[in-house]
């Protein structure tokens, strides 16, 4: 995490947020539909809710060119491999929002073949609750996602990158 | 004038001016196609960052620079790497090519808003922007992933068979203008009193209908059709050169849209020379009528995109095939004809 | 409640016909709530199945389902009862054919009679364990290939023997 | 440019496998040799999760089977086990049941357009079939309070009464769609390039359609009127004047004009089922815990994705023994093949978008 109290040069402050700003408003999601919780994202992008005002209707079908990875619905063992995949497949940096919960913590499947939360193979940045979460649920978790990005300091990775690499 | 500026500034700043105006055209055309497509959608398309969302592009294409950049293990490198540069430059280097407007006169100096005047600038700006395909097939195969072949093929034959209609189409024009000089055809439709477009109706349209195909446009997106081959040519590519890919295709429809104008709708003359109420036209610069129908073009553009399926593999060669060819075929003959008899 | 159809003749003749024609192997049959319920032995299976499809008019195959009667079994019985859906269009009547199976036994695949049964034996197989015979590509549909063991037989536990990842 | 037969691998992440469903196929030049659907990349073990619940604790997870159709789930559960524990449904319910069935059939069958549409690549359609989708949700918001996941019928009835707001805005809603199906057909409709993509393509027989155990739109497509509202006639469908839309060819197209008549006969359904509101209760009286006597009932009703069943078997305890569902899409996907098999790339994703399958109830 970020120390607060550590000292920015101005300079590198100011590209920050600079950068942070397109990051923020430029977050491509990547479309992957898993279960119910998908249908919810696909009406948050149309036209009641319209997720497009934020710049983030551009729903990449190649994890290549997505920058936000919203795992909408229950992951199952199975699946779980092939997530975790198109996880490494996405460049950095990049962001996963976990909605529903089947995605944060198996919902109502404590079964043999549902993974018990996603965080268990990929770096989760917001979770979303609710079964499935409504359309504002995922529209304020984007901003909370938002929020964060606008936290971040993206030169202190670029200058050195093997600070990410640890993380 | 001092020869300073004339010889060095004056090219400096043209050579700064054709980067820039396809790129803020470009800018222009991904925010007006995201807001538009948008509207007719019933929704309200990216308006918060800055003023109605117009930097939501610049915010794209930062975030997009800042991205990491992913070649695949497997990938043939040089290629991978070269393709989006060839697909970008040859659409950004026809833009030297094509004249923004008459020659301006400043004193003594004559500034000219072009970069480079050839006898055969239409032939230039085909060629040029007929190279860009090959980035497409080379990016695709490149990517040794069989999504990103199939749009590579796909791009191919479709390229291969639009040419023909969109050459037939050409000749005429050059045929009736007697130039291939882009400037040329212009001062002739001015001289002609009738832009090209009212004198060859099926000229313009199967021009219209191969450059759609050319530019991998809707409903000709087969190449990138998402909901078949992911992504298409580019499903490997991350960051910049996803970048790069992106915003030739909007550069590669500016361009598009600027010979269409330039070819049939009179470049950047005002529209109605022959009625005298409307004389007051006259006075809006020259450029200020080109980019407004650039514009219009560009609009429609996405007013396809937004109200068309997705045409076959097959139909769409058909469609070219049969019914294109022909018709510029004929089309071809009856303008020798008529110009012969006349 | 939807309307009866125990009065409809062609079940009792159905009935007959096959009480007539397999009678060692029909176990009991009886018009039950507007369905043809048969039980029989599983030797039989395949012919009783193309008698209900060729003669009796029973064409679409509806559903097989399959329960674990484990507590039964440690008494003598059977493992496994499975239970085949037929369904006559038109006419809207239905057949419900009843097979015992026990443990590492297998049954006659009906998929050349009936080709949706296909999935559903897939199914079964993957679930339960039971194999059928006669039939290409007998996989598991739903579990990785890999998987060790049957979710849906009544000894499996519900949270699986291994936890994933 | 021949080049030789390749194996494509489609999914389970792909924009068009409407979800997790992945296909192995063989193209040979885009052309296709053979289809195989892999499934189990959403398997929950729902089936086996029920044996641990009680009857009513199943109600809310068979709302997640058919995501885009959840109180049709409902329904077909509530219904077998009703049929099992001889609960007689008063009236009311079941003309509410019956409306509430019918508003999951117009926003399953408007996004099914939407999806098929978006996946032919006119994405227009798509938002208008949402647009108007959110209509009907809406009156599930104000009926029960969820979106998606309604859980709005009950075993013995369903969750509350109406009353005279709910049925004016459900009137308001019907009043719409059928403006916005206006829009959607006019894009499509007689649109040349929706027709070359969907007239004779993915074509079935009627013969082979029974055979392969095809039910619901795709199979009335093909000219077979089986549908279990007017065959096996339950929760008071006999009651309703409707007709049962068929195609001719079994195409894609007539899949397509099938649903969206379907669409304005359960406009047709709704109003009659409001107007003709019985008095009474809204549920029948069942004990808190159910114990159901030892038995099975199996029950099938029209869901929107084909003819969906529950097989409901009790030990005599408060926990259903077994609960074996019969999903629609399980079955109508495996005719896959059959419709794919030398066609084009691109009309696969078409085919497979008109058979309207929902992962969640194939792979449970």
């Amino acid at each position: 995490m970020i120390d607060p109290l550590e000292k920015t040069p101005f300079i590198l402050a100011r590209a920050d947020e600079f950068i942070t700003w397109a990051q923020k408003n430029s977050l491509w999601p990547f479309g992957s539909g898993l279960a119910c919780c998908a249908i919810e994202m696909i009406a948050t992008a149309a036209a009641r809710y319209d997720i497009a005002r934020f710049g983030m209707e551009l729903f990449r079908a190649s994890p290549r060119q997505a920058d936000l990875f919203i795992v909408a619905g229950t992951v199952t063992n199975k699946m779980a491999p092939v997530l975790r995949r198109l996880w490494d497949q996405m460049p950095d940096p990049k962001w996963a929002l976990a909605m529903g919960n089947c995605a944060i913590g198996g919902g109502p499947f404590p079964t043999y073949s549902v993974l018990q939360g996603v965080d268990r193979i990929i770096p989760v940045d917001v979770h979303v609750a609710g079964c499935p979460p409504t359309p504002q649920g995922l529209i304020h978790g984007l901003m909370i996602l938002q929020e964060k990005i606008a936290r971040s300091r993206p030169t202190k990775e670029i200058l050195n990158p093997d600070a990410r690499r640890k993380s | 004038m001092t020869p300073f500026v004339a010889d060095l500034l004056i090219p400096v700043g043209k050579i700064v001016a054709v980067i820039l105006y396809p790129m803020v055209m470009v800018m222009v055309m991904i925010w007006l196609e995201r807001r538009v497509v948008a509207l007719m959608q019933g929704r309200l398309g990216p308006n918060r960052v800055g003023f109605q969302g117009v930097l939501q592009p610049v915010a794209d294409a930062l975030k997009l620079f800042f991205k990491e950049d992913i070649i695949p293990r497997q990938a043939d490198k040089l290629l991978f790497n070269i393709s989006p540069i060839l697909v970008m430059f040859s659409s950004l280097l026809a833009f030297c090519f094509v004249p923004l407007g008459e020659p301006i006169r400043i004193g003594t100096y004559t500034l000219t808003l072009w970069i480079a005047e050839s006898q055969v600038g239409l032939l230039i700006v085909l060629g040029l922007s007929s190279i860009s395909v090959f980035g497409v097939i080379f990016g695709g195969w490149a990517s040794n992933s069989k999504y990103p072949l199939m749009g590579a093929l796909r791009s191919v034959v479709q390229v291969l068979s639009y040419e023909i209609p969109l050459g037939l189409t050409v000749l005429t024009v050059a045929f009736v203008a007697r130039s291939m000089d882009l400037v040329e055809i212009v001062r002739r439709q001015e001289a002609s009193g009738v832009w090209y477009g009212f004198l060859m109706p099926i000229s313009f349209v199967v021009f219209w209908i191969s450059a759609v195909a050319e530019t991998n446009r809707a409903p000709f997106d087969l190449p990138e059709a998402e909901s078949e081959l992911v992504a298409g040519y580019h499903t490997e590519y991350s960051g910049m050169k996803f970048a790069y890919f992106y915003m030739a295709e909007y550069a590669h429809m500016v361009l598009v849209s600027s010979l269409v104008v330039i070819l049939f709708f009179g470049g950047w003359l005002p529209p109605f020379p022959s009625v005298k109420a409307l004389d007051f036209l006259d006075a809006v610069p020259g450029f200020a009528w080109y980019l407004i129908k650039i514009m219009f073009f560009l609009y429609l553009y996405v007013w396809i995109r937004a109200t068309f399926p997705r045409y076959r593999f097959d139909s769409l060669i058909r469609l070219v095939w049969k019914w294109l060819i022909p018709l510029a075929l004929a089309n071809f003959l009856a303008v020798v004809l008529v110009r012969h008899l006349r | 409640m939807p309307a009866e159809k125990a009065d409809r003749p062609e079940l009792a003749q159905a009935l007959e016909a096959l009480t007539g024609r397999f009678a060692a192997s029909v176990l009991s049959g009886a018009v039950d709530r507007g369905e043809l319920a048969v039980r029989l032995t599983k030797d039989a299976l395949v012919p009783v199945l193309r008698f209900l499809k060729d003669e009796a008019g029973f064409n679409a195959f509806e559903d097989l389902v399959v329960f674990d009667e484990l507590n039964a079994s440690l008494g003598g019985g059977a493992r496994f009862t499975v239970i085949y859906r037929l369904y006559m269009f038109p006419g809207a009547l239905r057949a419900r054919l009843t097979v015992g199976v026990g443990e590492g036994e297998s049954l006659p695949s009906a998929v050349p009679c009936y080709r949706s049964a296909d999935w559903a034996e897939r199914e079964a197989f993957d679930m339960f364990g039971i194999r059928f015979e006669g039939r290409p590509d007998l996989r598991r549909i739903y579990m990785p290939d890999d998987f060790d063991g049957h979710p849906l037989r009544k000894d499996f536990p519900l949270a699986g023997r291994t936890r994933g990842l | 440019m021949a080049f030789r037969e390749i194996d494509l691998n489609m999914g389970p992440q792909h924009p068009s496998t409407h979800g997790v469903l992945r296909l192995k196929l063989s193209v040979d030049n885009e052309v296709v040799l053979r289809v195989e659907p892999v499934l189990g990349y959403l398997h929950r073990g729902m089936e086996k999760l029920w044996e641990s619940l009680t009857y009513a604790q199943v109600v809310p997870l068979t709302d997640r089977l058919d995501y885009l159709a959840s109180l049709s789930n409902n329904l077909a559960y509530c219904l077998a086990v009703e049929k099992l524990a001889g609960i007689e449904v008063p009236k009311r319910a079941q003309y509410i049941r019956v409306a509430l069935v019918e508003l999951q059939r117009l926003a399953s069958h408007l996004a099914w357009a939407g999806f098929m549409a978006n996946d032919i690549g006119a994405m227009s359609v798509l938002l208008y079939g949402f647009e108007a989708r959110e209509d009907i949700l809406d009156i599930f918001e104000e009926y029960c309070g969820a979106r998606l996941t309604v859980h709005g019928v009950r075993i013995g009835g369903v969750i509350r009464d109406v009353d005279a707001t709910l049925v004016s805005r459900i009137r308001a809603v019907l009043e719409r769609i059928p403006h916005r199906l206006e829009d959607i057909r006019a894009l499509l409709d007689e649109n040349r390039i929706w027709k070359e993509r969907t007239v004779g393509v993915g074509r079935i027989a009627a013969g082979d359609a029974i055979d392969y155990g095809l039910t619901g739109p795709p199979l009335r497509a093909s000219g077979v009127a089986w549908d279990m509202r007017k065959d096996i006639p339950y929760s008071s469908y006999d009651d309703f004047d409707f007709d049962v839309p068929l195609g001719a060819n079994g195409d894609v197209y007539d899949r397509y004009f099938v649903r969206l008549e379907e669409i304005c006969q359960s406009i047709r359904i709704v109003g009659q089922a409001l107007d003709g509101l019985p008095e009474g209760d809204f549920k029948a009286k069942v004990p808190r815990v159910l114990k159901i006597p030892p038995g099975e009932a199996f029950h099938t009703i029209e869901s929107p994705k084909g003819v969906l069943g529950f097989t409901v078997r009790s030990d005599g305890t408060d926990k259903p023994e077994r609960v074996k569902m019969k999903s629609p899409s399980f079955i109508n996907l495996q005719s896959l093949e059959h419709m794919c098999r030398g066609n084009l790339f691109s009309d696969v994703i078409g085919i497979l978008g008109s058979l309207d399958i929902v992962l969640g109830e194939i792979d449970k």
